[in-house]
């Protein structure tokens, strides 16, 4: 086992954190390097590459906050193989419901032949107003089934989320759809697409949080408080150090989940087990940032309040590490230790 | 020992009880048990209404509109009025200026601002901390130079609280410059803030809102007799004053309503008839935030029953560590009951009333990142714990 | 409501901790000051008084370590009243069980009369061996009773636990016993009886984390290293604040237990709290205690490691922190907020 | 990034995993999968087959014993070697006075010493500690002072980790008392026990065992070839040898087999149908250590990775900081399983064998605290994080 990226790897870490540092728009930034559409293979009008690839790009706009469709569109993209420059965006959350893989919204079939109505809300969709194409989880006559939408025929509400990522709410009423996938194949689709979900997100926090940590480090060096900087004060760089350590943690549970999916390892044991390190760590890092910044950091103004929310966000997707932990536990009997080396 | 209230004390809470569910409307009462962003109206009338009903000072002298209770009474009186989401008594007014110019004014700083403090016709703010002096406080920097019978006010002030719908701000100012140690040589001013030369900048905060504001002076004149009690002695006035702030700060009344909503929340009936307590661990993480505000109350108790003469106690940063931490967890609880719901913010129009908890608690768990930070960050508390009460 | 112990408690409490200063036997000490069979009805041969003075003896022995069965007297003299000489343990707790509220041991009634035969096992019984009656919770054919066994009649086998604490095994084959309390009014007495237990338990939880961090500070204050005393390094000054944040909170918890029962309020719930805030408490302090102290912590002839293992006996006495989370969750919806003063 | 082992990886993890199984027997290896207290024979007799098979000291140098593998194929022996319940190698041996001759003695010292120590011939233990040099290593008060061709060694060592069992002590000796600092004018000597003048008390532990020892020295006369590299210099062999020591500290393969015991308990059918695990705190408490084992594990291969030249990395910290609280947590777990059975300790007979673990738990939680305090203790780990990686 090794999880080191390769040369080529890190040449196209500099060359995203370049472009995020220089461009105007970050999404546009992207589709002019060729890096949407990684992972999904040249056959299907992607950009090839692996999920370490994906890896990469995540992290990289994790570090600089940026807000892009970028995992949607690796997500909806695993869901709806396409060209690279189409934006496929899953809508499966929906209000008053914590996150399960049931959906509340009901799919009808219409009596011509292959297509379906679907009638229901789907809320936070993030980058739900700039798809090209709408994936819906609707239950069915027989179950779960994903259908796809075009955005055109649905009524989308558009927003700022807590944490500055456009977020939509979608309403369905009635609207036509294509059957993508029947169950039970619907169930597997969507389990496949939240083990990527969950890891290139992890990958955006783990950007974040070395971001946050960054920040934080640097300004316990240069800002004083009577009279000393802030770093000689023992708990505080204590408490940085376990920062650290929570870090690191995250970042191991992280490249794991990468180098599975980069070999095609799709488990669910391994994403939950990333969410559940990568929850606890952003939760630790996100808060004592604000904390150990004082007042600034809860200002608009500076940058850390939002890499703390933005945590928040991540968290709250794909079921948060409460859920994570409850479906490891459910699944304890399933093994004696944890094999890692394959 | 004693467990059971007496008869008069248990007549003396349901008096209050029913006065802050009848007396104070609920269009009032509504924004505070649905957290929606402060109002000043809603501050002010509120006020007003517990003002004339003379509930609005009663820790307060005799002399100047408070009440002759008990530590418990006071406790009961704040308790009834969190319970029934009723927004508390302006504390710059009530809980910090008040106090300061009652113990230590001029008898004629008490006759001209004590009572319009009472009745909130001088809305107050409270300029303390500075972009260098936060934790730090005695490293303030703003200046007020004796010119005559007026102090020339320079500097600047910020974490102002409210300054932008305030009408007076009370300041720790430097006028000594050249005192031996920091903490001499500053003293307690009190600023109309319509003085020529003041700008109040609002600073927006990452939940949208903009509570706090920073303040510049700039050759602002400011009458000597605005000079609360001795000069180069304010130090010992913010002393006496942050020991009442950190009290407050534990804000058990608040989350404890907060928690009620939470168990609410909780326990409602989904549509497909389950509840989100039939997760164990959000149960049981609801169980221990109940089990350790309860503690947190009985230890306020404790200390209100213990305290002598408004000097605070070490125990006080006691309340304010485990305050806070309760304050915030329970802001967290609330956002990951939301799941996912946490995240769709919708608009701000679509973040108001009952039925929209959800949108609100990601921005509410952000805000409450703040307390603490500020009265005093927990960070200082723990110093004062180490070195006040262990002695270390 | 009012917290604070009398003036006459206040001097109970400076006259046993002289006497555990000085005497030679902690238990023959409290039995020559008269203060066996506090709590228990003059009447009945006890020695009267109040909860508050179970609470004030129970701490002063937790923070001088002794190991005397007083907490066992208090809950074994609830169940069966007598004379304040006379020791009586309950034997609840069975091998390979956690702590629930059924027992395995069987009861089966003689054909002659009014007695019965027990048979089974009972162990950890604290004190078991110095006990002058037993008693003991078995499952008959209508449920669970409570019986009382003559010591002489079972196989009792002793032995010191983790924390020097005198405990037992008792074996019972076909033991001779007399019906104390039939379903369901068994029930009732043992829930009774645990909420007096885990009260006097936590007063006695409370002594020993006074203890352990009142040695903790002293350490911190003398102890040398790199040249300055270990007081002024902050990162261990900043916990050992939060270890008395946490002490100020269990304390308020056992004296609001305690207020209960001296005014003849059972209530489950208030226990569970207890035990949840002291449950945290001790396990935080009796763990900083050992590490702040370093490697002299962990011998046998300072006293700091036994401190934190009777913290850790008495977690797991009568339910630990988990099962009382659970009892205070499962009764989330029989009230709105909790209401301390009545 | 490479996920699967190759197939040559996949057949020497096999013939690892037969040979542990096989070739060390029962008898040795059940004390270990039971948590048994230490044993010197088990030890012995265990060192001595690995290091029959050339399994001892794979890490150590071709010429003295190693192996050439990459850090993948040290990280699979060591997993193989723990899942067995294969007593490792000894560590004082193995990994510390070994790796420190031969990087730093003579041709003659190595000669002489890493044979015997690689076989175990001589048993070692690792004489640092001092009663006021714990932590604070560098104030050791121990000295050796030259005369003729020996040292004459005065002075106690304490926290000496079986010395009661060993032929050999290696110390940290103050040699020069006049250096400029504190870390200069200290040596690295090794010191045969059977020297007159040499006492050995056993310190009785909270757990009831005596694993560790104070030593001390009274005119111990010690031959002057003795003394490794060059005089004065043995704080940075001490550096070397402790960077290698928090590497091993981390302990992730018998934690890993705690763990998998602590499922086997919690999954077990109680007599009532029942199983631990019904409970979803302790289900939950287990998966999260699952998930933070393997994190853990996950960084150290990473360690391993990228270290150079047995270099210790800032990272070790990171591997002792956690690898110690998950020792500790599975142990705290395991005593929470059992519940009250974990007071009832019963006689030190009764606490032996599978069955027993109840018995053991409680006295094994109270044994793990010291892994956060030996070897560096967590407070010092967390400073060398903070300054040697954040650079605060």
């Amino acid at each position: 086992m090794d999880l080191t990226l390769t040369p080529e790897q890190d040449d196209l870490e500099r060359a995203v954190t370049r472009m995020l540092a220089t461009a105007p728009d970050a999404w546009a930034g992207l589709a002019e390097m060729g890096l949407l559409g990684l992972g999904v293979p040249e056959a299907d009008g992607g950009a090839g590459g692996t999920f370490a690839d994906v890896f990469v790009v995540a992290r990289a706009l994790g570090r600089a906050g940026a807000r892009t469709p970028y995992v949607e569109g690796v997500v909806g993209g695993s869901l709806l193989p396409g060209p690279a420059d189409r934006l496929v965006v899953l809508a499966h959350d929906e209000p008053g419901r914590r996150w399960h893989p049931g959906a509340g919204v009901r799919a009808e079939p219409e009596p011509t032949g292959g297509t379906w109505r679907l009638t229901g809300t789907k809320e936070p969709v993030l980058h739900g107003a700039a798809a090209d194409l709408l994936v819906v989880s609707a239950t069915g006559p027989e179950g779960l089934g994903l259908f796809v939408v075009d955005p055109a025929d649905a009524a989308i509400h558009s927003y700022l989320s807590h944490d500055r990522s456009p977020t939509a709410r979608i309403d369905l009423d009635r609207t036509p759809a294509t059957l993508l996938a029947a169950p039970p194949h619907a169930d597997e689709l969507l389990t496949a697409a939240s083990v990527r979900a969950v890891t290139a997100y992890g990958a955006e926090a783990l950007g974040a949080m070395e971001d946050a940590l960054e920040r934080t480090v640097a300004y316990l060096r240069t800002r004083h408080q009577f009279g000393v900087p802030l770093a000689s004060f023992q708990a505080l760089t204590h408490r940085a150090a376990d920062a650290y350590v929570a870090l690191e943690l995250a970042r191991s549970a992280v490249l794991y989940a990468t180098a599975c999916l980069a070999e095609d390892v799709v488990d669910p044991a391994v994403a939950s087990r990333l969410k559940v390190q990568t929850g606890r760590a952003g939760r630790l890092i996100g808060q004592e940032a604000i904390q150990l910044h004082g007042g600034i950091g809860m200002t608009d103004e500076h940058a850390i309040g939002y890499v703390t929310a933005r945590l928040e966000v991540i968290e709250h997707l794909w079921g948060d590490t409460g859920f994570h932990l409850h479906r490891l536990a459910a699944g304890l009997g399933d093994h004696g230790a944890v094999e890692l080396l394959r | 020992m004693r467990l059971a209230l007496s008869p008069e004390l248990a007549a003396f809470r349901q008096e209050l009880r029913e006065f802050f569910e009848t007396q104070v409307p609920w269009e009032l009462r509504e924004p505070v048990a649905h957290g929606a962003p402060l109002d000043r109206d809603v501050i002010v009338e509120t006020h007003r209404i517990l003002h004339r009903a003379g509930l609005a000072v009663p820790d307060w002298p005799l002399a100047w509109g408070g009440r002759d209770w008990t530590p418990l009474q006071h406790h009961l009186w704040a308790e009834e009025m969190h319970r029934a989401a009723v927004f508390p008594p302006l504390s710059p007014n009530t809980g910090l200026v008040g106090p300061v110019i009652a113990a230590f004014g001029t008898e004629e700083q008490k006759r001209r601002f004590l009572p319009p403090t009472a009745a909130l016709d001088i809305f107050w703010c409270q300029g303390f901390s500075e972009p260098d002096a936060g934790s730090d406080l005695a490293a303030l920097r703003t200046t007020a130079v004796r010119d005559g019978d007026e102090y020339v006010v320079n500097g600047q002030k910020t974490w102002t609280s409210l300054a932008h719908w305030a009408d007076w701000i009370f300041c720790l100012v430097r006028t000594d410059p050249d005192a031996p140690k920091r903490q001499q040589g500053i003293s307690f001013l009190l600023v109309d803030l319509a003085t020529p030369g003041i700008t109040v900048r609002p600073i927006r905060m990452i939940d949208g809102e903009a509570e706090v504001n920073e303040v510049f002076f700039d050759d602002v004149r400011v009458p000597a007799d605005q000079l609360v009690g001795t000069p180069h002695e304010g130090w010992s006035y913010a002393k006496f004053l942050l020991g009442n702030e950190r009290v407050n700060v534990a804000q058990i009344g608040a989350t404890k309503l907060r928690l009620a909503l939470v168990k609410e929340h909780a326990l409602a009936r989904q549509d497909d008839g389950s509840q989100l307590v039939d997760d164990p661990l959000l149960a049981v993480r609801i169980a221990e935030a109940e089990a350790s505000l309860a503690a947190l109350e009985l230890t306020a108790l404790r200390v209100a029953a213990g305290s002598s003469d408004g000097q605070p106690q070490p125990a006080s940063s006691v309340l304010k560590l485990q305050g806070t931490h309760l304050q915030q967890l329970v802001a967290e609880l609330t956002m990951d009951l939301a799941g996912p719901g946490s995240t769709a913010t919708g608009t701000p129009s679509e973040r108001t009333g009952a039925g929209a908890w959800e949108r609100r608690s990601a921005l509410q768990h952000l805000n409450m990142r703040k307390v603490s930070i500020y009265g005093g960050a927990n960070e200082i508390q723990r110093t004062i714990i180490a070195k006040n009460v262990l002695g270390l």
